[in-house]
């Protein structure tokens, strides 16, 4: 297959894929170079929706960069705003609550959830199926309603706060989310019935642009892309943070590499997350849900600051440079869909365009996430 | 040869099977609403723009403009101003505008109001065609019908013009020494022009 | 002069059959759609969204014909006339019930495939003429498409042909009666694999009409919209209709061919035009069905299906129907 | 990955290269002669104003995020990448800071260890702000690629041996590099 591709003797045309188009979800183009159906060449061009939040953070106190964290991945906020508070209060030392711990956690995950129903709709409409895209948005907006309730906003959350979180949930969320686990593990099975056991799909994505570990090593792939290609390396396991550590949940690990196993780890990583959301609600401490003694104007000590966080779609981590003032002397956003994407190029060379973009969405690329 | 066919047999399996699902769902109601014709209630919590909130009491807000707002709004969308009255404690608020199109609803300045007289409407379906229709003055959003005064305590007036009359009756000495002085020294006129501005 | 009076109330009469067929099947497939993700599909226009297909003619019809720069004229305003002209015509032959066609042919099963081989013309023609690149794509991926699965629906039909020993499609219906054993899709009689032809011409009559899950000549997700990617307002419009009249014929030839056309299942109950209505609009139904149902599926397997299955199949299904006739 | 260097020959291995450009760069006379350090003396040398010498830091990973701080001169910043490839690491992101101060740019690899145990080390460097070139490390980890490039568009820091050094999340026609600390919009 890609020895005809790259035979040079065949003509090949240029063609423009996006930045408007149905299958870049937003603003991402591709320069490819095509040889018939085939890719020769397929460049991401970036940056159509850059908007320099890491200058942003350099001119504003270290509070007023909230809102600029929940608008990088729109899909799964709450991930990228845990990651922040967990610097900060790293930074700074701010002991935080366990009660607001375990919310974050429940917050997240539910978050993690309705991402990856989000990403399998999509990923099914990119193939050609419409229908099930509707039946995901059915269960996402259970989640999309229980976080409503608790943080007031649907999508660009700005619920956890330096110490804690915004406000506490109440009995109707955790009933609510005790019933949504009950609905979601009947839905799940419907799900693989539906698209995963369907012949076409498994034509579509078995065997697919099967990436090793050693090259998603290579190009610092993260998150289901590089638990799909038989590495073991989850965030919430390896470098525990907040209150994972006191949950019991698997990391689901294929090792075909291909598309089809980064689809499977992303299903099986529903069912884990409500396990662990179970477990939450069920270890549910009392207490309050913020830290006491949050100085109003923060001055992190000199020096470096990291921290990573498991995202949907992959390790997202932010390293400050604090200067000791009250603003972030750099704040660095590193995006797990920016590396993702990065072994694109060589990945698709000599592949088919529909299987091409059929990778790409198993690669579930948010792209305001990659831009920054 | 034998797999061939297993292989087909499994594949029209699978669809039908996918058949099946798709046509329990045809069967089922809609789930979805009609939204202009019905809507769902929004939560409690459901953050809208910022709105001052009606103190029972008082029949007014209980904002003090201290400004807290507006120095942690990050987008700084919030303009305070503020006057001084006669006979009220503090200062009176002359109008609080919000500027609705660069605010991110991250909720910070009614998590920092000491005074909790700002909070979120349920307000979702904003629409308008022109950009200045998102820039509200919240003061008259919560009374329409006109700003009322602000109540005047009639001691504290009392004791305001007597301390104003107190500092007037100072600055006139004043006023009246440096005069001399510069009658005496007629050089710095800088000197006379802060005492004349102070009084 | 009586036969012209036939004609032109046949005319009519197709001009008024194909106008509430195109109008509704969209209407069909957006409800049908819409229930089956559990929405309510159109609404608002009419009760039941009944209007919707008016409004959505009228809104194709003001719109602006916007021809590209870059494109080839002639062939770019040809090509949705040309697409509309083929499935307009075969309608001609098709018999609706006993004695209800326009036009009697002793050929008319051949009439058929030579004027559905047309079809595929337009595509290339939008395809090239449109001067871009998603959209020759498209055109070419049309043609493979179409060429692959020609073979094995013609397989198919002349397995028909052996049996019944005729092309005039409405002496195919009648070889065809008394009774569903007796029609063709269950005569195991002439040989055992009928029902797998059956479906098979079902499959191929769907990949012909480029409809999902085989709509590779207007993937979405990959070629914005293929072939019509340039097409506004009508031209658009006639490249819908004719895809909903290429289905109607489709399907009505699959009836014909399989299910026995105006013949009632069972011997006492009449036969009629209703009979053909009801088997052809439920086959219409599965299209719709499957549309929103399965995935799209890629060219390579749309090639491997036809070649490594429907082909073989269909010949190996050609030779026992065959031997069948010589033999008993 | 069992072929993959453990994480104390790594250790070792960085420290040797990182006392090695000491000595190369003539500061041999002021270093600390073992090249770990305590954590505090660092950040007190930092709030002092004086750039760190080179040398290897262990870290507190609950305080600071990470497990290895390691100092190196910048033409040393392919081996440490290749020292850190055998070792299985994957490069995570790569991060310049400007200290318009001190006149220098500083470069941070963040460098993790994907497979087994989580390690996670920063390799630093710094160049000077006049002349911000160093060599790419795209052909030990092609996934640096995208990394250069964005630090190239932000910072302008050239890296010399790059496949593509263009602008990539700034528009191609833009003549700035925004997170400059001089920089004025």
């Amino acid at each position: 297959m890609s020895s005809f591709a790259q035979n040079q003797l065949y003509e090949t045309f240029e063609l423009n894929i996006g930045p408007q188009h149905p299958a870049t979800h937003g603003v991402l183009r591709f320069k490819v170079v095509m040889d018939g159906e085939y890719i020769v060449k397929a460049e991401p061009v970036l940056g159509y929706i850059h908007r320099m939040h890491e200058k942003m953070a350099e001119d504003r106190t270290w509070n007023k960069f909230w809102p600029n964290m929940s608008r990088l991945d729109y899909v799964s906020a709450m991930a990228y705003t845990h990651c922040y508070a967990g610097l900060v209060e790293r930074a700074n030392g701010i002991e935080v609550p366990e009660r607001a711990e375990y919310i974050r956690v429940i917050t997240v995950e539910l978050n993690r959830i309705q991402s990856h129903l989000l990403w399998w709709g999509v990923l099914v409409m990119d193939l050609g199926g419409f229908t099930p895209i509707l039946y995901a948005f059915d269960d996402r907006e259970v989640i999309l309603d229980l976080l409503e309730s608790v943080t007031g906003s649907r999508l660009t959350y700005c619920y956890f706060r330096f110490g804690g979180v915004y406000n506490d949930i109440d009995d109707d969320f955790i009933t609510g989310t005790r019933a949504f686990i009950k609905q979601l593990r009947e839905r799940i099975p419907m799900y693989h019935k539906l698209v995963t056991g369907n012949a076409i799909l498994i034509e579509r994505l078995e065997g697919i642009c099967p990436l090793s570990a050693e090259m998603c090593r290579k190009y610092g792939a993260t998150g289901p892309v590089l638990r799909g290609s038989g590495v073991n390396f989850d965030v919430r396991k390896n470098e525990p943070y907040s209150a994972y550590p006191e949950f019991d949940f698997d990391i689901p690990v294929y090792h075909e590499g291909d598309s089809m196993a980064r689809y499977m780890v992303r299903m099986d990583e529903m069912l884990q997350s409500l396990r662990i959301i179970e477990q939450a609600l069920d270890k549910l401490p009392e207490g309050p849900v913020k830290a006491d003694k949050v100085p109003k104007v923060l001055k992190p000590p000199a020096g470096d600051y990291y921290y990573a966080v498991e995202a949907a779609r992959g390790t997202f981590s932010m390293r400050a440079v604090s200067d000791g003032s009250n603003t972030p002397y750099r704040i660095k956003l590193r995006s797990p869909t920016y590396s993702n994407l990065s072994l694109f190029e060589e990945a698709t060379s000599g592949m088919l365009l529909a299987d091409a973009l059929a990778f790409m969405s198993s690669l579930d690329l948010v792209i305001p996430e990659m831009d920054r | 040869m034998p797999g061939y066919i297993k292989d087909i047999i499994n594949s029209l399996k699978s669809l039908a099977i996918g058949l099946e699902i798709t046509n329990r769902e045809f069967l089922k109601k809609p789930i979805t609403l009609q939204y202009p014709h019905e809507a769902l209630k929004m939560t409690p919590r459901y953050r809208g723009h910022i709105e001052l909130y009606k103190n029972p009491e008082t029949g007014t807000h209980s904002c003090i403009s201290c400004g807290m707002c507006a120095s942690v709004c990050p987008s700084n969308c919030i303009t305070i101003n503020s006057r001084k009255v006669p006979g009220v404690k503090g200062k009176v608020l002359s109008s609080y505008i919000l500027n609705f199109t660069t605010c991110s609803l991250c909720g910070q300045c009614v998590e920092n109001c000491k005074t909790g007289s700002i909070g979120f409407s349920n307000e979702y379906n904003l629409a308008g065609t022109n950009k200045d229709d998102y820039i509200f003055d919240l003061l008259k959003r919560l009374h329409p019908e006109g700003i009322p005064e602000p109540v005047v305590d009639p001691e504290l007036l009392k004791q305001e013009e007597e301390k104003l009359a107190a500092a007037a009756q100072k600055a006139a000495e004043k006023k009246a020494a440096a005069q001399k002085a510069a009658e005496q020294a007629s050089t710095d006129a800088s000197g006379e022009a802060t005492a004349e501005e102070k009084s | 002069m009586d036969e012209l009076i036939r004609l032109l109330s046949y005319f009519v009469g197709i001009a008024a059959f194909l106008g509430f067929n195109l109008a509704y099947l969209g209407w069909v497939e957006r409800k049908g759609a819409g229930h089956i993700q559990r929405r309510n599909g159109p609404k608002e226009v009419g009760p039941y969204g009944l209007l919707q297909p008016l409004a959505d003619g009228l809104k194709l019809m003001s719109k602006q014909l916007v021809v590209p720069a870059a494109a080839d004229k002639p062939l770019f305003m040809c090509a949705p006339v040309l697409a509309m002209v083929p499935a307009v015509l075969l309608f001609v032959v098709i018999p609706f019930g006993d004695g209800l066609v326009p036009r009697q042919f002793n050929s008319g099963l051949l009439m058929m495939f030579a004027f559905a081989s047309v079809a595929v013309l337009s595509i290339l023609m939008a395809g090239w003429g449109s001067g871009n690149k998603y959209s020759l794509i498209a055109g070419t991926r049309a043609v493979s498409q179409n060429i692959a699965f020609e073979i094995p629906m013609l397989i198919t039909a002349i397995t028909i042909v052996m049996i019944t020993g005729t092309l005039d499609l409405s002496e195919i219906v009648r070889y065809q009666d008394g009774g569903f054993w007796r029609w063709n899709i269950f005569r195991l009689d002439k040989s055992i694999l009928m029902p797998a032809s059956f479906l098979i011409f079902y499959i191929c009559s769907m990949a012909e009409t480029n409809r999902a899950p085989f709509d590779l000549g207007e993937a979405e997700s990959e070629l914005v919209a293929g072939y019509h990617t340039e097409y506004g307002g009508m031209g658009f419009g006639l490249f819908m209709m004719a895809e909903y009249a290429n289905l109607v014929i489709g399907c009505s030839l699959t009836t014909i061919l399989f299910l026995g056309g105006w013949q009632s299942p069972f011997g006492i109950l009449p036969d009629g035009p209703h009979w053909f209505f009801l088997k052809m609009y439920f086959l219409v139904w599965c299209f719709v069905w499957m549309r929103w149902t399965f995935p799209r599926v890629t060219l390579w397997g749309l090639l491997n299906l036809s070649w490594k299955y429907l082909i073989p199949f269909s010949l190996v299904n050609l030779l026992l129907t065959a031997l069948f006739i010589k033999v008993f | 990955m069992d072929t993959f260097m453990d994480h104390e020959t790594i250790k070792n291995e960085l420290e040797k290269l990182a006392n090695e450009g000491l000595a190369g760069a003539g500061q041999a006379a002021d270093a600390p002669g073992s090249g770990v350090q305590a954590d505090e003396s660092d950040a007190k040398s930092k709030q002092e104003g004086q750039p760190r010498q080179n040398g290897l830091i262990e870290t507190d990973h609950a305080a600071r995020g990470f497990h290895l701080d390691v100092r190196i001169s910048p033409e040393q910043v392919v081996r440490a990448a290749e020292i850190l490839d055998r070792g299985g690491f994957t490069l995570e992101t790569i991060t310049g800071v400007d200290w318009l101060k001190e006149n220098q740019f500083e470069l941070v690899y963040d460098y993790a260890c994907t497979g087994g145990k989580l390690f996670r080390a920063a390799v630093r460097t710094r160049i000077d702000r006049d002349k911000p070139e160093i060599a790419t490390i795209s052909e030990v980890f092609p996934g640096a690629n995208w990394h250069e490039r964005e630090t190239w568009d932000f910072f302008g820091i050239i890296f010399t041996g790059h496949p593509q050094l263009e602008r990539f999340l700034l528009p191609d026609d833009c003549d700035f590099h925004p997170l400059r600390k001089d920089f004025q919009p």
